[in-house]
């Protein structure tokens, strides 16, 4: 009796679970009755990453907020975007769970999926988009084969890394001149690729690694390999690993007594980091993809709007927003455009898709952004670096006019 | 076993079969890829539920096997691009044999250090796994296992493999029954009752920890190889610590040594995390409900207060059926 | 020679944090035989509880926010042990039951932790910070020093209250033989409810310690710990509290030396590898004592 | 003509002698009692007998007819207990100590288990052989039950029965594996006169059970009533063996068990 009660409560379960289901039939247009569009968004909101997900979504709630004051799609406050926001804890199987349930689903019927943060959790999924021919946009998925396994529905804002890191070590050996370098990076499928390919380049421009120390995620004492490190008594140490690990690192560097430059990815060049390690953060080499023109419109009335849904974020941040902020933004205001171009013909997914690849030169927040040249981003990413300003204050500088002087690519070998 | 016995033995079993292999004719992809999941979630559990409920042993450490099957398929796919009906033996082979090594140290280690043992056990494997990258690919993890290829036939369509999957499910099921109505089964439980006077019967104890390890340790590793291709990618961080965690209370809220009940306890345990995720309020504390449920589900089955509650709730349902009956018979 | 005794060092300090989070464990398996599973999700609300005080309420005193925060601690051992665990002891139930509704409240705490707190690094206040002492080349901060004088206080205090004090010779008691305490007329259910209580303390003093040696506080604080403190507390002999400390020295010494002379993935690998190869030496861990049966 | 005997055996635990040079024979057909005051060392030697603990001296030798029925004298000292159970020895628990979970019928089903010959593969997958064997198994178990009064108990859990029908079940779950030799340990410990009563006359049918008897307990009127032969142990050591009658006023005996001043008392006291 007591198995059959318990029985009766999980059949129950599963059936209001699910609800009523329609059979899929051929869509015209990926709007609903009202001629709305839903769009489902992933991120890891819980576990780890969950501070790079809220930035993500602060941006994307802006793109929106524009879009409504804008009278939505139509101007006259009808043709919502409406988004379905979706938790995937940073963990494959949850990612592809959501994937299965996002391509699958009829009521809603969403036009594409947005996420979701780290290449671990979106990779996978991108079958999963690819069979059902939905666009996944994974707007900060940095693989480098990322482009080839998703076949053509997947999209991403950020530069692979076989570009990023050879630039980070260009700039490391032949700009600031240094060949005695030790890494420490993240074992994690984007930790282990810069890795590769910065060991790659430094050889190449003639420089042998010192030592190369890779730690599990989670992992909170680094006074071990710090030590050890200590002994190859390297001038800079570059770090590719996540902003809570650098702060650990940097901080555990000083009981240490490890003294030497220190270089982070653009994964790390954050306000976080720069509040967190207070005073050790000085000196600390960074990277950062194009700057924020501060006077380009497109950038002026982001921020205002920004500023005003998040005060104490934009405060919090020195008064900018947050790098990752900018990409949801981004994010959001190439799909808004690309839907506003279908809208004529009716948006389907394939509709959609095709004209999102001919985005070309499109103002987004940190520079045009092209998708037409085989959806390959190439941004611009400029040396940056932590530095105390006449008010005694730090805050990061980002060396601009660098690349009329030095040219990256050329001497990372990538033309 | 007269078959009307047999059937009264195993109702529950009948329903839940039953049940799920009709689901699939009115369920979504979303729904199917639940029961998917559900189905593995039973495979594995129940081979805890050897281990834990006839074998005695509380093991912390059962996603190492779950791991490892999923592992070799993944590694002998990507290497050799053999088909998962080649890849089977291997699967068996390579787990019984990992089942086997863990149940060596069991010849002299008893009571709460077992578990500890498993949990060593499981962070080796798992380290092993993401360390190991000329084989594993380490934390890169394995991307783009095909789909089931059994013997040529390529189970293309995903209720193929659900079915494959509810085949493998029934198997586990009644080899597990035949095992525990068996010589084998009831020395087991012997031992893990009282391993004295399981020795004074004249058992060797030792033999027999080898032979749950090993039977356990390969049903787990099926489930894994199972696993690996539904997500056609693998990679070390999803076979944690909490995977194994969450297949002890599968076993335990099913019921210690009632596999039946532990096909329950997946289910639920697979679908409530889902159930929860359209309550929009629940959005980030989804996990604390499903840690609250824990807590309460042990309170009502496990607590004096608790089953005075159920045995109220139970007691009145069935008078209600009686009563029922009774006017059926009457009119 | 510096960069040995450097790791020494590391390891000893590290070692501090496992025994004290390490005792909790053993103290509440030695009375009822029950792994509690939450002691690492106290160990990691503690700190955040200490960080939530400070940054509010009593600002600037590290000392009263520290004592606070064990009260608090102390608090929620005795409400887990009320409500989570005592209803399902007392049916008389195996203690597997027990152990699941533990693992429930690990991920109930964990949680709240992780919505209360959010995700990103923050800054912990720590002693002395910036101070440190060389001694011959290895570098030790002075909060390191702190950890390890405060732990050995701490078990030195803990092993006197259990020989003299009458609750610490009750909880001993209670060790060894439940019934019999219950017959005796003793407050079992009460007891048991402070030995929680002085578990959870102590895992807060462990969580709040090692917040202050890496001077910020992350949610990811706990997993680690939690995991090696439990093994820490089984190689030493699981039910003996010096077991537990010599087990979370031994495993802490050997991980630093690993990390420093091999790798840090090694680490993790060598250390759980110790453990099984200790069992299976002396099956019941360093003090274990072999359990009696009478046949 | 004898069952069993056993040799000076002794068993030393550090520097405590538990059992200090004990001999004495089991003969067939008979019941041998051993008796002495608590701390004896009663259940130490069947410990040793059954192979739980390895005796440090002595010799425990077992009488056998091979297949042309002459005497064959078989030494089973420090055999492991599954060998001994193999050989035909089987035992009771002072404290009791049945399958707690398990069925009445499935606690005997594993007291003759070294007698089902099939393996582990076997018990995977139903085949002729492991259908033959268990539904033998069944039926004698069944029979078992019958002998012990316990066959309409069969499905029931073993803690469930009352306290002297848990006896008898393990009585029963010994006489499972066909032992030539029934060691019982208190089989009388917590009864009333009346279970008692009906207790030594079950001992004394088992008879035709098992070629030989060791009982061990305190119940001075069982062990007068049953025993054929007595050996009273104190400290370890022998200090008498005989027949009921000379055993009762053996000085010896009565100053171990009362202590000097009961041997006056009894001397002066009608007998």
């Amino acid at each position: 009796m007591k198995k059959l009660l318990s029985l009766l409560l999980v059949v129950l379960m599963l059936i209001t679970s699910f609800g009523c289901t329609k059979p899929e039939d051929k869509v015209e247009s990926a709007a609903d009755e009202n001629g709305d569009f839903h769009i489902a968004v992933s991120l890891p909101y819980t576990g780890t990453n969950a501070s790079y997900a809220e930035y993500i979504d602060m941006g994307i709630k802006v793109a929106l907020k524009k879009l409504e004051n804008e009278g939505w799609l139509n101007g006259d406050g009808t043709g919502k975007i409406i988004c379905d926001y979706y938790d995937d804890k940073n963990d494959a199987t949850e990612g592809a769970t959501i994937a299965t349930k996002v391509t699958t689903s009829t009521e809603p019927y969403y036009l594409l999926e947005v996420g979701s943060f780290a290449s671990g959790v979106s990779y996978p999924c991108a079958n999963i988009y690819k069979e059902a021919e939905m666009v996944q946009y994974a707007l900060t998925c940095s693989k480098s084969d990322y482009l080839a396994t998703s076949g053509d529905w997947g999209f991403s804002l950020s530069m692979t890394q076989d570009t990023a890191a050879a630039r980070v070590a260009a700039y490391d050996i032949k700009y600031l001149n240094f060949d005695k370098i030790a890494l420490i990076y993240s074992n994690d499928s984007w930790g282990l690729e810069t890795c590769k390919f910065y060991t790659e380049t430094a050889e190449k421009l003639g420089v042998q690694l010192l030592a190369s120390e890779k730690y599990d995620d989670g992992q909170q004492d680094f006074t071990s390999i710090l030590t050890k490190i200590k002994q190859t008594n390297p001038q800079l140490v570059m770090c590719f690993c996540a902003e809570n690990d650098i702060v650990l690192i940097r901080q555990q560097a000083e009981t240490v007594g490890l003294s030497c430059e220190w270089q982070v990815s653009s994964k790390s060049r954050t306000s976080n980091v720069l509040q967190n390690l207070g005073d050790l953060g000085e000196g600390l080499y960074g990277i950062y993809a194009k700057t924020k023109d501060l006077n380009d419109p497109v950038y002026i009335e982001y921020e205002k709007l920004y500023k005003e849904m998040y005060p104490q974020k934009f405060a919090d941040d020195n008064n900018t927003t947050q790098k990752y902020a900018d990409q949801g933004y981004n994010c959001m205001m190439t799909v808004i455009w690309a839907i506003k171009e279908t809208m004529k013909t009716g948006t389907t997914r394939q509709a959609f898709r095709d004209k999102l690849a001919t985005l070309t030169d499109f103002p987004g927040v940190q520079g045009k952004l092209t998708f037409a040249t085989g959806r390959k981003i190439l941004q611009i990413q400029y040396l940056s670096r932590i530095v105390r300003g006449e008010d005694g204050k730090l805050k990061w500088v980002n060396f601009e006019d660098i690349l009329d002087t030095f040219d990256v690519d050329a001497v990372a070998g990538l033309k | 076993m007269k078959n009307t016995a047999l059937l009264k033995k195993h109702l529950l079993f009948i329903i839940i079969a039953v049940s799920m292999l009709v689901a699939p004719l009115f369920t979504n992809a979303y729904q199917l890829r639940i029961l998917i999941s559900a189905a593995l979630a039973m495979i594995f559990a129940m081979s805890l539920n050897l281990l834990m409920g006839i074998g005695g042993t509380v093991s912390f450490g059962h996603a190492a096997f779950y791991s490892i099957g999923a592992y070799t398929t993944a590694v002998l796919w990507y290497h050799f691009k053999t088909p998962y009906s080649t890849n089977f033996i291997p699967v068996i082979l390579i787990t019984g044999l990992a089942g086997l090594l863990l149940s060596l140290p069991m010849s002299r280690i008893t009571g709460r250090y077992v578990t500890i043992i498993t949990l060593s056990f499981a962070e080796i494997v798992n380290l092993i796994i993401k360390n190991w990258d000329p084989v594993t690919l380490g934390q890169m993890g394995i991307v783009g296992i095909p789909s089931v290829n059994l013997f040529g036939h390529v189970l293309k369509d995903k209720r193929e493999f659900f079915y494959l999957t509810m085949l493998f499910v029934i198997l586990t099921y009644i080899i597990m029954n035949w095992l525990v109505d068996s010589k084998l089964g009831r020395n087991l439980r012997a031992i893990s009752n009282d391993a004295i006077a399981a020795e004074a019967m004249g058992i060797k104890i030792f033999p027999y920890k080898v032979i749950v390890f090993t039977i356990s340790a390969i049903f787990a590793g099926i489930a894994g190889s199972l696993y690996a291709h539904l997500m056609s990618y693998v990679e070390p961080a999803t076979f944690n610590a909490n995977l194994s965690f969450e297949c002890i209370s599968m076993v335990v809220i099913g019921g210690l040594g009632n596999f039946a009940g532990t096909m329950v306890g997946a289910l639920f345990l697979k679908i409530l995390p889902e159930y929860l995720r359209q309550f929009e309020f629940l959005f980030k504390y989804r996990m604390i409900a499903y840690g609250l449920v824990l807590v309460i589900v042990m309170w009502i089955n496990h607590s004096i207060p608790g089953t005075k509650l159920k045995n109220a709730i139970s007691t009145r349902i069935s008078a209600l059926f009686r009563k029922k009956s009774a006017e059926a018979e009457e009119v | 020679m510096a960069k040995f005794l450097q790791i020494l060092v590391n390891g000893i300090s590290l070692g501090s944090i496992y025994a004290l989070t390490a005792i909790g464990y053993s103290l509440i398996y030695s009375i009822l035989q029950l792994i509690n599973m939450s002691n690492a999700a106290v160990f990691l609300t503690s700190a955040v509880i200490f960080y939530a005080l400070y940054s509010s309420i009593t600002a600037g005193q590290v000392a009263l926010t520290f004592i606070l925060t064990l009260l608090a601690a102390g608090a929620l051992g005795y409400v887990i042990e009320l409500v989570a665990i005592r209803p399902i002891r007392e049916k008389g139930d195996s203690n597997t039951y027990a152990l699941i509704s533990s693992i429930g409240v690990k991920t109930i705490l964990e949680q709240i932790c992780q919505g209360t707190f959010g995700s990103e690094i923050k800054s912990f206040p720590t002693l002395l910070a910036g101070k440190y002492i060389d001694i011959m080349g290895a570098r030790t901060s002075a909060i390191q020093i702190i950890i390890i004088v405060v732990t050995l206080s701490i078990l030195f205090v803990m092993n006197w209250y259990t020989q003299h004090n009458r609750v610490g010779r009750g909880l001993r008691a209670l060790s060894q033989n439940l019934n019999a305490c219950h017959l005796m007329g003793m407050p079992v259910n009460t007891l048991i409810g402070v030995s929680f209580a002085v578990g959870s303390i102590l895992a807060a003093v462990s969580g709040v310690a090692y917040c202050m040696y890496l001077s910020s506080i992350s949610i990811s604080v706990g997993a680690a710990i939690g995991n090696k403190a439990f093994a820490a507390t089984v190689l030493g002999g699981i039910g003996v509290l010096k077991g537990a400390v010599v087990g979370g020295y031994i495993l802490a010494v050997i991980e630093s030396f690993v990390a420093g002379y091999w790798s840090m993935s090694a680490m993790n690998f060598v250390s759980f590898s110790v453990i099984i190869i200790v069992l299976i030496i002396k099956p019941t861990g360093i003090f274990g004592k072999k359990e009696q049966y009478k046949v | 003509m004898s069952l069993l005997s056993v040799k000076n055996l002794t068993i030393r635990f550090g520097g405590l002698v538990a059992v200090d040079n004990l001999s004495f024979e089991m003969e067939p057909g008979k019941i041998t009692s051993l008796i002495g005051p608590n701390g004896a060392g009663k259940t130490t030697v069947i410990n040793m007998l059954t192979g739980f603990y390895t005796p440090t001296g002595g010799k425990i030798i077992l009488h056998e007819k091979d297949e042309k029925g002459n005497e064959v004298e078989v030494d089973i000292t420090g055999n492991s207990t599954d060998q001994v159970v193999k050989k035909g020895l089987s035992r009771t628990f002072q404290n009791i100590r049945l399958f707690s979970n398990m069925t009445a019928l499935d606690n005997i089903l594993v007291g003759m288990q070294h007698r089902i010959e099939y393996g582990s593969f076997l018990s995977l997958f139903p085949n002729g052989k492991k259908n033959k064997w268990e539904k033998q198994a069944r039926e004698e178990a069944m029979e078992i039950l019958k002998k012990v009064g316990l066959e309409d108990a069969a499905n029931e859990r073993a803690t469930s029965l009352p306290y002297g029908k848990q006896r008898k079940l393990e009585i029963g779950r010994a006489l499972a594996s066909h032992p030539k030799v029934l060691l019982l340990d208190e089989p009388a410990a917590g009864m009333n006169p009346a279970e008692k009563k009906e207790l030594s006359q079950f001992i004394r049918s088992l008879l035709n059970e098992v070629d030989g008897i060791l009982l061990i307990e305190h119940d001075m009127k069982l062990i007068m009533d049953i025993s054929d032969k007595i050996v009273v142990l104190n400290h370890g050591a022998k200090i008498c063996e005989g027949k009921p009658e000379e055993v009762q006023n053996n000085e010896e005996v009565i100053e171990a068990y009362l202590g000097k001043k009961g041997v006056q008392r009894n001397v002066t006291g009608s007998k």
